[in-house]
């Protein structure tokens, strides 16, 4: 089992209640799990909590996360450095944001590629461009040499999806990777989303609210509510025959083409 | 409002300092234990004693009489210009913030070259020109200080303008007039509000340091700066004439610039 | 008081803490010359000693003739300018004849018929009898330069080329640097070069001087002079001077000080002898007449009508009509508020003090006292033009000599801008017949009936206020020696200043 | 089939930009609307449905073209006459938690519309304000709360009630419900649905949500890069002749997995709208792109009935 | 380049209007120009001069043909003469400059050395020890009047130790380190504060995060991430203080007799010396902008938004 995560509970501030409770799940290798559920079920916060990434002072609170056999609660700083971008990767909703503006994106590649590498700057820079040739980014050499505010937001996804799977990364977290996009750039992006994990065997866990793209990506899915998963299982079986009641409304509510017209 | 208070302690805590100024402020003729204009001159650079706590200056006055009431002076002028300046540089903002067009540019044009001035310099310049007195400190004051009030406001109703609920009134026929009254004013009041008590403070010490170069308050006032020019004298031989003084600016100033932070932490929309 | 004098520094340099009003080194612009002289750049023909006697300086002997109308001086052979021009009598004429030409104050002093050298003798020719002509020449504005190097030379800029023992090597308002002039005449000048910051503000120039910044300060104010006193490091030079600080009243029509009685209760309410005594802990006399006790004009016989009486004050005010109608504390009449703008500067410590003090005594007579600081270079030009009600200044009262000069400048009539000095409009007939008498009376007793005379006449008109006459100090630190005070306030630097060690 | 309440003719918005050049948001755009029936606009980011929504609600005088309502083009009105011309035509905000005074109670919101208009006094606030919330099916009791102590949804639902407030013949809704998780969405949508069967209420509803505008309109514009494309009636948008639009079609996500293995991946991006392409503005990503497609640009044909194509090649079903 | 050539338009037009504002307020202020000009302490001139001279210098043309020749002079460097020096107002500007600028200088690399660790300091150890304790120091600093400080550090240091000079009426190394060292402390405490704001809210970023999450340490996010994007803020404070210092710090400049620009600039209101005034406003403005100039030349060159503009233009 590559990821187990057991009862984990995250608190934001001190006093307050969890925000997320009693959250476990199980990951296999090359495995992809989509977590859906309503704006604020803490989504976000559960797959933060894996890299330890949460803003705000937010803490683990209860539970344990065992990535590859290893509590990552034991972790140290390094111990943490060398998780984030090598056995684990995340991409994020808007991956232009999570690049410093002011840096070119080859410049940054380069230094994330020297962080986790020996590679002096010449090879990692062809290691760069190796990985964007592979997301099917036209003129690499150019984007190496752009600021993030020269792309479009569905090239940038794809720089943000190539530098995460540069190391090969055991795990990719994607936090709703394709919300901000139009849909015929989303259907790209996940397109190449599947393309990559099924081809490296990476597992992926993807947080999404378009239960559309779940239930086309993923193998496993999750459904929060209000910090909690209701319902999870096999994607077939919990879009196909809910048993939770927020789930089912969940479903029936999503439009989709050829359904009951309103009018 | 006692909401905020029970909420925030702290703010709780510096709003009654800045009541006790105040207080302090409106009955420093009572409170005052001697006339701070009227000494005895054969009684002149009196250390503190028991009956000076602060001891006396060169015209045998009662240093802390005058510190007292130099209260009543500061807080005057400041909480003059600071409204002042909320006030005009606030229409001005306002003015040409929701309106745009040609009046914007211009005013705006007007508001740059304000701004490309170190305000005091031109302050003192003005207040030089038209001669030392606690009325054209506060217009020398004005006249430097509108543009960033303008600037600010301007920016702000400009934000407010593209604003949904703007526009939603705007759709929802109501009269420009009533915009500007009912929407516009009471969303931009706090960031002015927070932006004056924060200038308190600065005003303040531009106020005395007017006056410690002559061009503010003239004699006999009791002001800090002044008070403090004058101490400058003794450095030597009364020290306390300028010490306290100085103590007076800073003690006042900082109650008003924690009163500031914190009435900002109580009131900026971002912090909630 | 910090202790801390530094010990060192360079013994060729000397460095002198002074104020300094003028903005170049022209003898003849405004009062400059006063500063030219007090740097030990120029020098004039005659000089006033430590008990103001005229005493020779580049000329050596001087006569008048039997008509008291032709003066003869001797020009000292062997003088040389700055530059190793020899002093001729021709170059003192050319001088003397630059600075009427470029300042109609000398006009003031005297007018002359003609002016002459003949070998080293200058003849100087006036229209009437003159008895302080000698004294006269001794004025700054007659400092000797030498008018030809002005083809080449902007004096204003670069300073003029004089005879006194040091040079200019640089000028601005806030700092002079004075270098040795190789061709001094007068024995040996002690210093390589003299360092002359302006430190205006007094109190600055005395922790100056506490703190080892410079050797010399001039004037250091009441509140700081007890710092030196009794410090072993420190010598204190303290003579009375020959000033009176005294504020003119504006007695124009309209001004409310027209009115002697206001004029009488504005003294009376004045308790001039604590502002003295206690506020500027006697460092200054309590005033009385117009001339200070320390020349003999009669000071004790002189009776001043006006000497503090704060209900004879109100008794005037109130004959005169004032009276405070709507309560505010303030006396008014005609509805007009007996408001008085009372013009100050600052570079003199004791000028505010004397305004604050008299604008809280007053106060409680029912005046409204609005004091006016501005700069000192403004003072002379606003007396002139009357553009005040009171008008402070400490002036000197015997810069020729004895105080003829003085009592005419502010008190005679002002005839269509004859004597621009008096912007008053005080004005007074007995008092300018008997300046006219004075102004050719050669014998020392009448001249000196005179000018008691004189002031007591306007004590009688209560012409304007007298607050006291102060004590001029210079002190130095023991590094250097022979620094003295003359009364006369013309000479600062001299080559009489020394390195201690020698 | 109902009348025709508006009709836009020919609009075009151009934006002055750096460099002297211009970019045109709404290139040529006509279309009707029906009384009663809601007009959905779709397209993706950047495609002009915000613009051409600020010239139909007055915000925004387009450069040229009009706007024809109650006989007069309304893109002229100004002053009081512009004012007045808001009875009939009301609009739902993208952002629910925006579009409020933050400082006003609900019922204050609410009946703004009525006081600007002079429609009731202050005294009839209250009960007016229940009344419309009743219509919105929320509890009176929120009258007096504020807009932060409100969720998403219900704050839309106010939303809803304050344009509702002036019963105005338009309502125009721009992304109205595209900030809200689905299952709000749908309540929403069915309370919009419900109302305008009550009330005869015309719908313009921009949304860039495909499957959800050809779930409730009676008519469907699609727009690409400022051009309006195809032109259809809701219930037959699967009939799309459009290559566009058949692109959009399949780039949909269904939570119906067999459904899903008809997703097809339309290659490249939207060209920017300063750098248009020549002809036909989305030749560059047509597979069925020919040499006339970069010379002319298609003009609208009508290929059955209410059925209007921007294509020189329309495919066939 | 076209961006530059708009903001030097633009700097001409806000010049144009500041001389105008000035030359106003000169024109407007009491006292007639020409009798200041030719009178001294004793002498007054009469009403024929006056009107001759008037003519000579064109003082008798309407506001706007005076405003004309005085505009023209000054483009030329001649911004007439001083009342109180009786020399032109260029040459006595000159004279104060050096002191200000030297001032100006030092204070700034002061007020860097002293806020830009402490504030970077607090931002990172937001809410601990370290970050309370520059809070603090910050807070008494900007609570302090300046010169109050400064006559408290010429006390200790020039009077009680003797350390510095009590008063510097020439430009001299060690008289420069007090009203510098007095100047740098009331600035640095606003520094600190801006700094840590800055500092923060560039950790608040988006791509701090995405830096952690590929590995970054944390130093390297401070030093390689952070602080390239806190710089620009930074300069434009930067930009705004030099402005001010060289504007001369009257006050600071009397309490140590500094001859600084300030100083002089107190001098010529107390003497009412309206063409000094009128160059010294003039000063301050070109100042000013050269300043802000040179802050947007930098902002061209260190934000790649606005270096990657210029190319495409
Ligand atoms: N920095 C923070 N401090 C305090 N509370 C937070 C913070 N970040 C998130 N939360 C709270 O945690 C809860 C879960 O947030 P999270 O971002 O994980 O939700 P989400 O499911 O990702 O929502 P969305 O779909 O809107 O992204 C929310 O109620 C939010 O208010
Ligand atoms: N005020 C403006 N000035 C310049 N360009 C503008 C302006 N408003 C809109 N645009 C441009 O016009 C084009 C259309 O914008 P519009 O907002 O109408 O698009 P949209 O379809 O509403 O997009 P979205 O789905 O992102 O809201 C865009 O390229 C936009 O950048
Ligand atoms: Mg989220
Ligand atoms: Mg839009």
């Amino acid at each position: 089992m590559l990821l187990d995560v057991k009862n984990l509970a995250v608190t934001y501030a001190k006093s307050a209640a969890p925000t997320i409770q009693d959250v476990s799940f199980e990951l296999d290798a090359g495995e992809i799990l989509a977590i859906v559920g309503e704006s604020g079920s803490g989504k976000t916060t559960v797959i933060r909590a894996i890299l330890n990434l949460l803003p705000g002072g937010g803490k683990v609170s209860d539970g344990t996360i065992i990535f590859d056999g290893k509590n990552l609660a034991e972790l140290d700083n390094s111990g943490w450095r060398k998780l984030r971008g090598g056995d684990i990767s995340m991409i994020f909703q808007d991956s232009g944001a999570m690049l410093n503006p002011v840096h070119t994106i080859g410049k940054q590649f380069v230094e994330y590629i020297q962080v986790h590498s020996e590679l002096d700057k010449t090879a990692a820079r062809e290691m760069a461009l190796e990985k964007l040739t592979l997301m099917n980014l036209p003129n690499p050499e150019n984007i190496l040499n752009s600021y993030t505010f020269e792309l479009s937001g569905g090239m940038r996804q794809r720089v943000g999806i190539a530098m995460a799977i540069t190391f090969q990364p055991k795990l990719l977290l994607a936090d709703e990777p394709t919300s901000a996009l139009d849909v015929t750039t989303q259907a790209q992006i996940v397109g190449e989303l599947m393309f990559i994990t099924r081809g490296s065997g990476a597992a992926m866990i993807i947080v999404t609210h378009n239960l559309g793209v779940a239930s086309y990506l993923s193998d496993k899915l999750i459904v929060m509510s209000q910090g909690k998963i209701v319902e999870a299982g096999a994607t077939e079986v919990v879009v196909e025959n809910p048993q939770h009641a927020y789930t089912k409304t969940l479903l029936a509510s999503v439009p989709e083409m050829g359904r009951a017209r309103y009018v | 409002m006692i909401e905020t208070f029970k909420q925030n302690r702290l703010f709780a805590f510096y709003t009654a300092l800045v009541v006790l100024l105040v207080v302090v402020a409106i009955f420093a003729p009572q409170l005052a234990p001697q006339d701070p204009y009227d000494g005895n001159m054969r009684n002149v650079l009196q250390p503190p004693s028991e009956e000076h706590f602060l001891g006396t200056d060169k015209l045998g006055r009662d240093t802390f009489s005058r510190i007292i009431c130099g209260t009543q002076t500061s807080l005057f002028m400041t909480i003059c210009v600071v409204m002042l300046l909320a006030v005009v540089g606030g229409a001005v903002g306002v003015a040409s913030g929701y309106f745009g067009g040609k009046v914007e540019i211009i005013l705006m044009r007007i508001a740059d070259m304000m701004l490309a001035f170190p305000g005091v310099v031109l302050a003192i310049a003005i207040a030089g020109i038209l001669g030392g007195s606690v009325v054209n400190t506060i217009l020398a004051l004005l006249a430097v200080g509108w543009a960033k009030y303008a600037r600010l406001v301007r920016s702000l109703v400009i934000k407010l303008r593209n604003n949904d609920y703007i526009i939603a009134a705007q759709v929802n026929g109501t009269r420009t007039v009533n915009i500007l009254w009912r929407h516009v004013l009471p969303n931009i009041l706090p960031m002015i509000v927070i932006t004056g008590a924060m200038d308190i403070g600065t005003m303040m010490m531009e106020i005395a340091g007017l006056s410690f170069l002559g061009f503010g308050a003239q004699p006999p006032t009791p002001e800090w700066g002044l008070m403090l020019n004058e101490g400058r004298q003794y450095i030597q031989t009364a020290p306390w004439l300028m010490i306290y003084p100085g103590v007076a600016i800073f003690v006042v100033v900082a109650i008003f610039n924690l009163w500031g932070d914190a009435l900002r932490d109580v009131l900026d929309p971002r912090n909630e | 008081g910090g202790d801390s004098s530094g010990g060192g520094g360079d013994p060729t340099t000397l460095k002198v803490g002074v104020t300094n009003f003028a903005d170049t080194l022209e003898p003849t612009q405004n009062y400059f010359g006063w500063v030219v002289m007090r740097y030990g750049l120029g020098e004039c023909l005659t000089k006033f000693d430590e008990k103001m006697n005229i005493t020779p300086w580049l000329a050596e002997i001087w006569n008048v003739s039997d008509d008291n109308l032709t003066w003869t001086f001797k020009i000292r052979d062997g003088v040389k300018f700055s530059n190793g021009d020899a002093l001729t009598a021709d170059l003192v004429k050319q001088s003397i004849e630059r600075a009427f030409v470029k300042n109609t104050r000398a006009a003031t002093f005297f007018e002359y018929e003609s002016i002459a050298a003949d070998g080293q003798n200058l003849i100087i020719t006036t229209r009437k009898p003159l008895p302080g002509m000698p004294g006269y020449l001794a004025d700054p504005l007659f400092i000797i330069v030498d008018v030809p190097t002005e083809a080449e030379r902007d004096f204003s800029k670069q300073g003029p080329i004089c005879t006194g023992p040091y040079m200019v090597e640089s000028f601005v308002k806030e700092r002079a640097v004075m270098k040795k002039n190789p061709n001094y005449w007068a024995g040996e000048v002690p210093f390589e070069t003299v360092e002359i910051p302006s430190i205006d503000d007094p109190n600055t120039r005395a922790m100056a001087l506490q703190a080892g910044d410079v050797d010399v300060a001039v004037n250091i104010a009441a509140g700081d002079i007890d710092v030196f006193k009794g410090n072993d490091k420190f010598v204190i030079d303290e003579i009375p001077s020959l000033r009176v600080v005294l504020a003119r009243m504006n007695q124009n029509p309209d001004r409310i000080l027209a009115d002697p009685n206001v004029r009488a209760a504005f003294i009376s309410g004045c308790d001039r002898e604590t502002y003295n005594e206690v506020l500027l802990k006697g460092t200054f006399l309590p005033g009385k007449a117009p001339v200070p006790p320390s020349l003999d004009y009669g000071f004790d016989q002189l009776t001043d009508p006006n000497a503090y009486n704060p209900e004879r004050a109100k008794t005037l005010l109130a004959e005169s009509g004032w009276a405070d109608s709507d309560g505010d504390g303030i006396l008014d009449k005609d509805g007009r508020p007996l408001q008085l703008d009372f013009v100050v500067y600052n570079s003199r410590a004791e000028l505010p003090l004397y305004a604050e003090a008299v604008q809280a005594d007053l106060k409680k007579l029912g005046f409204d006292i609005k004091i006016n600081t501005v700069d000192y270079n403004l003072i002379d030009n606003m007396g002139i033009k009357g553009e005040y009600d009171l008008l402070i200044s400490n002036i000197i009262t015997a810069n020729t000599g004895d105080p003829e000069i003085f009592l005419t400048w502010y008190w005679k009539t002002n005839v269509d801008g004859s004597n621009p000095q008096n912007g008053s409009g005080y004005s007074n007939p007995e008092y300018d017949a008997k300046l006219e008498q004075l102004s050719s009376e050669f014998d020392a007793a009448k001249r000196r009936q005179l000018i008691i005379e004189l002031q007591q006449i306007l004590l009688n008109d209560s012409a304007s206020i007298f607050f006291g006459y102060p004590q001029t100090n210079i002190v130095n630190s023991k590094r250097v020696t022979g620094v003295r005070m003359y009364p006369s306030d013309y000479y600062w630097i001299t080559n009489l200043i020394k390195p201690a060690g020698n | 089939m109902s009348e025709i309440i508006m009709s836009v003719e020919n609009l075009t918005k151009k934006f002055p930009v750096r460099g002297g050049k211009f970019l045109t948001a709404c290139d040529d755009i006509s279309f009707h609307v029906r009384r009663g029936e809601t007009v959905g606009i779709v397209g993706e980011s950047g495609c002009g449905k915000t613009t051409l929504l600020k010239a139909i609600m007055n915000m925004q005088a387009p450069t040229s073209g009009r706007i024809i309502f109650h006989g007069e083009d309304i893109t002229k009105l100004t002053g009081e006459a512009k004012r007045q011309n808001y009875r009939h035509i009301q609009m739902v905000f993208q952002d629910p938690s925006a579009a409020f005074d933050p400082k006003m109670r609900v019922k204050d919101i609410i009946c703004e519309p009525l006081v600007n208009f002079d429609l009731i006094g202050a005294a009839d606030v209250e009960a007016k304000a229940q009344e419309l919330l009743a219509q919105v099916d929320l509890p009176a009791d929120f009258a007096n709360r504020y807009p932060h102590n409100m969720s998403g949804g219900q704050r839309q639902r106010v939303a809803i009630a304050r344009a509702l407030a002036l019963e105005p013949e338009i309502i125009a809704c721009d992304e109205a419900t595209s900030a809200l998780d689905v299952s709000v969405q749908d309540t929403i949508i069915k309370l919009l649905v419900r109302l305008q069967r009550e009330k005869g209420i015309t719908y313009i509803f921009i949304c860039h949500d495909l499957a959800l505008v050809s779930l409730f309109s009676h008519r469907i514009a699609v727009m690409y890069l400022g051009n309006m494309m195809e032109k259809l009636d809701g219930d037959k948008l699967s009939a799309a002749r459009h290559p566009y639009t058949r692109a959009l079609l399949k780039a949909v996500f269904s939570t119906e997995r067999e459904k899903n293995q008809y997703i097809e991946i339309l290659p490249g991006d939207i060209p920017s709208p300063l750098d248009m392409p020549s002809g036909c503005p989305f030749r560059n990503r047509c597979v069925h792109c020919q040499q006339i497609c970069a010379e002319k640009k298609p003009p609208f044909t009508e290929v059955a009935e209410n059925h209007f194509v921007a294509c020189h090649f329309p495919l066939e079903n | 380049m076209k961006r530059i050539l708009n903001r030097l338009m633009q700097m001409l037009v806000t010049l144009l209007g500041v001389s105008f504002i000035t030359f106003c307020l000169a024109y407007l202020a009491p006292g007639d120009p020409v009798a200041m000009l030719l009178e001294s302490a004793d002498t007054i001139v009469s009403q024929e001069v006056l009107e001759k001279t008037r003519a000579e210098l064109g003082l008798d043309k309407p506001f706007l043909v005076q405003y004309g020749n005085w505009l023209a002079g000054a483009v030329q460097g001649d911004l007439g003469m001083s009342y109180s020096a009786k020399k032109p107002v260029v040459e006595k500007l000159s004279e104060g400059f050096v002191g200000t600028l030297l001032l100006a200088f030092v204070t700034i690399i002061f007020v860097l050395i002293i806020s830009l660790p402490l504030g970077i300091w607090s931002a990172v150890k937001q809410n601990q020890l370290p970050d309370y304790v520059v809070r603090f120091f910050a807070f008494i600093g900007v609570s302090m009047p300046s010169f109050w400080l400064g006559l408290i550090l010429l006390y200790i240091f020039g009077l009680k130790l003797g350390w510095f000079p009590i008063a510097s009426s020439t430009v001299t190394a060690k008289g420069i380190v007090l009203p510098a060292i007095t100047l740098a402390i009331y600035q640095s405490t606003k520094y600190v504060r801006q700094v840590r704001t800055v500092i923060l809210d560039e950790l608040h970023q988006d791509y701090v995060i995405g830096a952690r999450a590929r590995g970054l340490s944390e130093s390297a996010i401070l030093w390689k991430h952070v602080l390239p994007n806190a710089i620009l803020p930074l300069i434009t404070l930067l930009g705004m203080s030099i402005g001010w210092l060289l504007g001369g710090v009257a006050v600071i400049e009397i309490v140590f007799s500094w001859p600084g620009i300030g100083n002089m600039a107190v001098r010529a209101i107390m003497m009412r010396d309206y063409p000094l005034i009128e160059g010294f406003v003039l000063w301050i403005a070109v100042a000013y902008m050269l300043i802000n100039f040179l802050v947007d030349l930098s902002y061209a060159w260190l934000d790649p938004k606005l270096r990657r503009g210029e190319q495409s233009d």
